[in-house]
């Protein structure tokens, strides 16, 4: 992983140097051992802020259209499921493909950081991370220690379709083995099975503990319109009240939303402070679209039309 | 100042009883969630938790409250307020959520004006104190004026010691309560459990691993409203969501509308809001003073450690450490106080 | 009686609609239970949250001068939600008034002084309140010259047209001066934007207070020709708007630094503004 | 898509229908709306949505 992180910053301050770029947005150390911040580099010697593990959650394409109509032109370092956004994005013509440099890095799994932390000594400092394949072992000036994946693996890395970036400039590190997850929409398939009185049940508790922070919507890559639904004032469409109706309103709005867009790279999961687990919904909407117009996830290649975005006669017509 | 000893083994006798006589709030387990509840007994409270993932201030300001309901038919209107609150006990609170209480205190119990809605719910609740067991990676209470032990704030405060908890009656309230419960609540032994209570105290406040140091932060935030700082990498980084002020014991910002149940009928409700949403300062006329993450994120945290002790002599910050857990792009407060620090040494 | 802890507001009446502008009307108000009316105490500069019910809150400033008699009236321009609602309202029709609520023009230390007044467009509104003080009967001994010097965008864009032309012209010892922004025909007045008007008409600062309202583009050019005359920063007053929830300093949005408007303001002086973080 | 995603998340078969209907077929209208009534009907008051008055 340090040869990953040397090159990282070497690219970047050549990048910086070279006048290629006028930011660079990395991951950089957090203010916790397990857990790394977007950093946001604008000079060749800042380069030293960048890192690379198997904590870096974030989906730093999400920041690329805040630069839309900024000068300059812009390097971002994606993982695999972070360069699909990418990838819809300039679909969406959210970004133009001349203003961004795009640094892929080969991921073999983000770990959940809360639960690593956990079992760390509080204060300890990091000295190195070390993938082992199927665990990553974490050496501390407070001891060693591993994680196996299975365990401490985010959830949507447990499925993971693309370990490697499907768009980039420039990739630092070694290519990683893509797994063919037979049971992707295992989690998905369990709840379809469920009667509707226990979907019901399911999801009112699920979507009554939501409190409204937006968090999933802002944190997604592809929510880009400039004022959303759900803060307009003139009209009021959605009140502030947080209570059942309005969250369920909500939460079914914002997957309908993104139906056919999302990149499924999970953020919305992660960032939640209720821990809903709003991946569920987005997997429905992916599985769907995969079941009826055999559509891949989006942003996995250049140019995929979303099949709820255009028309084919050979489009299923339940509602004829 | 009193103090009593309850066996661990009673302690499910008195929360059945207290959810018998009271509106009892409690910490509860909601699958990965540790969340304040109102519980009907024993069976669901959660006695060992690390921190809640929200804070208990929605007892005293819930997330949604109706202030009135009216009936406006274009010829007769009626209003008509919420009938009065229930006796109510809030069982469990760490002693940095307690705090957090004080700080809301002087805002709603205001010189000039109160608040009926919090006042009322402030009253008629009794507030029972649960000192930490451990110390977090992102705790910090110490920096703030608090503590893992403190019972600042609190009516009693329980102490789990051995197979024990050390009560300490701080209140008249509390006192009302440990003599309603006598036979649960105990003299025996208190002051052992008193010298074992200092020694935890003790202990757990050499546990801290996050080095932070208010002192001088304000005095440079006085004469310095434009720095640098704040246009840094907080500003880049922040996606604008409400996390940080929903899972905030201090926050108390709220809004204020109407929600129609029939064509002449509707409650006024207030609902948290979050300083955080641009729409937060929008005004009607388009202009907004805020416009940009950069102010928004520099009034949040100036609230916390320079306006809320302007105004009240009190830090806005506990050092709850939920913010710092629960931001989705590691913003932290901590980290915000000690750069200013530093910014402060070439200002 | 003003009851200003709570967040409920007391029934009121529309009893009177004028229509000042395309935009914008003044509401007479009066409470439905008279002893509130009575005993409302409302003082120039305040202002009150008016509800529609079904629609909400919104902060108005209170237009009319306690001395003028036993009612409210309010200037509201069509630019949000609530107003909207309130522009559609006919005479007879019920709001809920809460208030007063705000610290008020300080009135008590402006006597003995000449008073020059300086509006932008609908922010003649919250100053009319302190103008007709002191031009009332009761306190017209208490203060010097009332001078006005208002603009507007247009003619049509005027308010108190008849205030301006008719009513404080005829009160002994007041001055008057109205500017719009392009010419138009049938106008003979002045014509100009209101910084430049200022320095025409230039006051001279010796016991002079100056009250200036109006947009923030505005008031950023006139500031520095008080300044250019001669006005020391204490001399200068004026009134803030942002958008509140509350009115009781809690809800949180309409700080500038420790200050709310709300409570604090929304009068300050140049020199309290000066000591606040521009962020308003 | 949308009927799907509706009756994941609890809301029961055949509560939210789409027909494509052109403005020509009067007739097409008329029943699909009949048979709409008919089903929504027997379906009983709706369950999802709803809030407890606070």
């Amino acid at each position: 992983m340090m040869d990953v992180i040397q090159q990282l910053r070497e690219q970047a301050k050549k990048l910086l140097e070279e006048k290629k770029v006028d930011l660079v947005i990395g991951f950089g150390q957090g203010t916790e051992l397990a857990r790394t911040t977007p950093v946001f580099i604008d000079s060749p010697e800042g380069v030293s802020k960048l890192t690379w593990g198997p904590f870096c959650a974030n989906n730093l394409a999400k920041y690329l259209t805040d630069y839309k109509n900024a000068p300059g032109n812009i390097a971002v370092v994606v993982k695999g499921c972070d360069s699909r956004s990418i990838n819809r994005l300039l679909d969406d013509n959210q970004i133009s493909r001349d203003k961004v440099v795009i640094i892929g890095v080969p991921c073999s799994g983000q770990l959940e950081w809360q639960k690593v932390s956990a079992e760390i000594k509080p204060g300890a400092s990091l000295k190195e991370v070390v993938d082992n394949g199927d665990s990553v072992s974490v050496k501390t000036d407070a001891g060693d220690y591993k994680f196996d994946k299975k365990d401490y693996l985010l959830h949507r890395c447990l499925v993971c379709e693309n370990p490697n970036p499907v768009v980039s400039d420039l990739t630092i590190g070694k290519e990683q083995p893509v797994k063919n997850y037979e049971d992707r929409f295992a989690e998905v398939q369990a709840l379809e099975q469920m009667s509707t009185e226990e979907k019901n049940a399911y999801w009112d508790k699920q979507f009554s503990r939501c409190l409204r922070c937006y968090a999933c919507r802002n944190v997604c890559s592809v929510c880009t319109c400039q004022t959303c639904v759900f803060d307009q004032m003139l009209p009021m469409w959605v009140s502030k009240r947080t209570n059942l109706s309005e969250n369920t309103a909500f939460h079914l709005t914002r997957a309908f939303h993104v139906a056919g867009r999302c990149v499924d790279c999970g953020e919305c999961d992660r960032v939640c402070p209720m821990d809903i687990p709003l991946r569920k919904l987005n997997q429905k909407i992916h599985k769907d679209l995969g079941d009826l117009f055999e559509s891949p996830t989006p942003g996995t290649k250049p140019g995929l039309v979303s099949p709820l975005g255009e028309f084919s006669p050979g489009d299923p017509e339940e509602f004829m | 100042m009193e103090s009593r000893v309850v066996n661990k083994g009673q302690i499910s006798e008195l929360l059945d009883k207290l959810a018998k006589d009271y509106n009892l709030i409690a910490p509860i387990k909601e699958e990965t969630m540790t969340l304040f509840r109102r519980v009907s007994g024993a069976q669901d409270v959660l006695l060992d938790y690390n921190n809640s993932d929200i804070s208990p201030k929605g007892c005293f300001l819930p997330q949604n409250e109706k202030t009135f309901s009216y009936m406006y038919t274009g010829d007769t209107l009626e209003i008509n307020k919420p009938e009065g609150v229930q006796k109510t006990v809030l069982f469990g609170a760490r002693p940095c959520d307690i705090k957090a209480i004080l700080t809301f205190d002087p805002v709603f119990e205001g010189v000039k004006f109160g608040d009926e809605y919090y006042s009322n719910k402030r009253k008629s609740t009794v507030i029972i104190g649960l000192s930490c067991s451990k110390v977090l990676s992102t705790c910090f209470c110490y920096a703030m004026g608090g503590g893992p032990c403190d019972g600042t704030g609190s009516d009693l405060l329980l102490t789990e010691i051995g197979d024990k908890y050390y009560v300490e009656v701080n209140t008249e309230k509390g006192k009302a309560l440990v003599d309603a419960y006598s036979q649960i609540f105990s003299s025996q032994g208190a002051e052992q459990l008193a010298k074992d209570k200092e020694e935890l105290a003790k202990k757990l406040s050499g546990e801290f691993v996050r080095k932070v140091d208010l002192t001088g932060v304000k005095e440079v935030l006085d004469g310095n409203f434009e720095l640098p700082y704040w246009d840094g990498d907080n500003a880049k980084k922040c996606i604008g969501c409400g996390t940080c002020t929903y899972v905030c014991p201090t926050c108390h910002c709220f809004d204020i509308f109407d929600y129609p149940t029939g064509d002449f009928t509707g409650d006024r409700l207030r609902c948290w809001d979050s300083c955080m949403f641009p729409e937060y300062t929008l005004e009607a006329g388009g202009h907004n003073p805020r416009p940009t993450r950069k102010e928004r994120i520099r009034n949040r945290f100036m609230h916390k450690i320079k306006y809320h002790l302007d105004r009240y002599n009190m830090v806005g910050c506990v050092g709850c450490g939920r913010c710092v857990n629960k931001c989705p792009v590691n913003i932290d407060i901590t980290k915000i106080i000690n750069d200013l620090k530093e910014v402060a040494q070439n200002v | 009686m003003s009851n200003p802890t709570a967040l409920t507001p007391y029934p009121a009446t529309i009893t009177k609609i004028d229509v000042e502008a395309s935009d914008t009307k003044t509401f007479t108000v009066v409470f439905d239970d008279p002893e509130i009316m009575e005993n409302f105490g409302n003082q120039p500069g305040q202002v009150c949250m008016l509800s529609a019910f079904g629609e909400g809150e919104s902060t108005i400033s209170i237009t009319s001068s306690p001395t003028r008699g036993k009612f409210l009236e309010f200037c509201v321009r069509r630019v949000g939600r609530l107003t909207s609602v309130l522009h559609q309202m006919e005479v007879g029709q019920k709001i809920g008034v809460r208030g007063p609520y705000g610290n008020g023009f300080p009135y008590e230390t402006m006597k003995g002084k000449d008073l020059f007044f300086v509006g932008g467009g609908s922010a003649l509104a919250p100053i009319r309140s302190l103008i007709d003080y002191a031009l009332s009967e009761q306190y017209r001994s208490d203060y010097g010259k009332v001078e006005i010097l208002y603009g507007a965008r247009s003619m049509d864009d005027i308010l108190f047209k008849s205030d301006l032309a008719e009513r404080w012209p005829k009160i002994h010892n007041t001055g008057i001066y109205t500017t719009i922004d392009r010419e138009e025909e049938g106008w003979k007045g002045h014509v100009g934007f209101v910084p430049s008007y200022v320095e025409e008409v230039a006051p001279s600062p010796e016991n002079k207070i100056a009250i200036v309202a109006g947009p923030p583009i505005m008031i950023k050019f006139t500031l520095p020709v008080f300044a250019k005359l001669g006005f020391k920063d204490d001399q200068i007053i004026t009134t803030l708007e942002m958008r509140m929830k509350c009115c009781l300093g809690k809800c949180g949005r309409c700080n500038i630094g420790s200050k709310f408007i709300c409570v604090d303001g929304p009068v300050f002086s140049l020199a309290q503004l000066k000591q606040m973080p521009q962020e308003y | 898509m949308l009927k799907r995603l509706l009756e994941y998340v609890g809301f029961e078969p055949g509560r939210f229908q789409a027909r494509w209907i052109s403005g020509s077929e009067g007739a097409k209208f008329t029943t699909t709306i009949k048979d709409m009534t008919e089903k929504i009907k027997s379906l009983g008051p709706n369950k999802k949505m709803r809030d407890d008055i606070l």
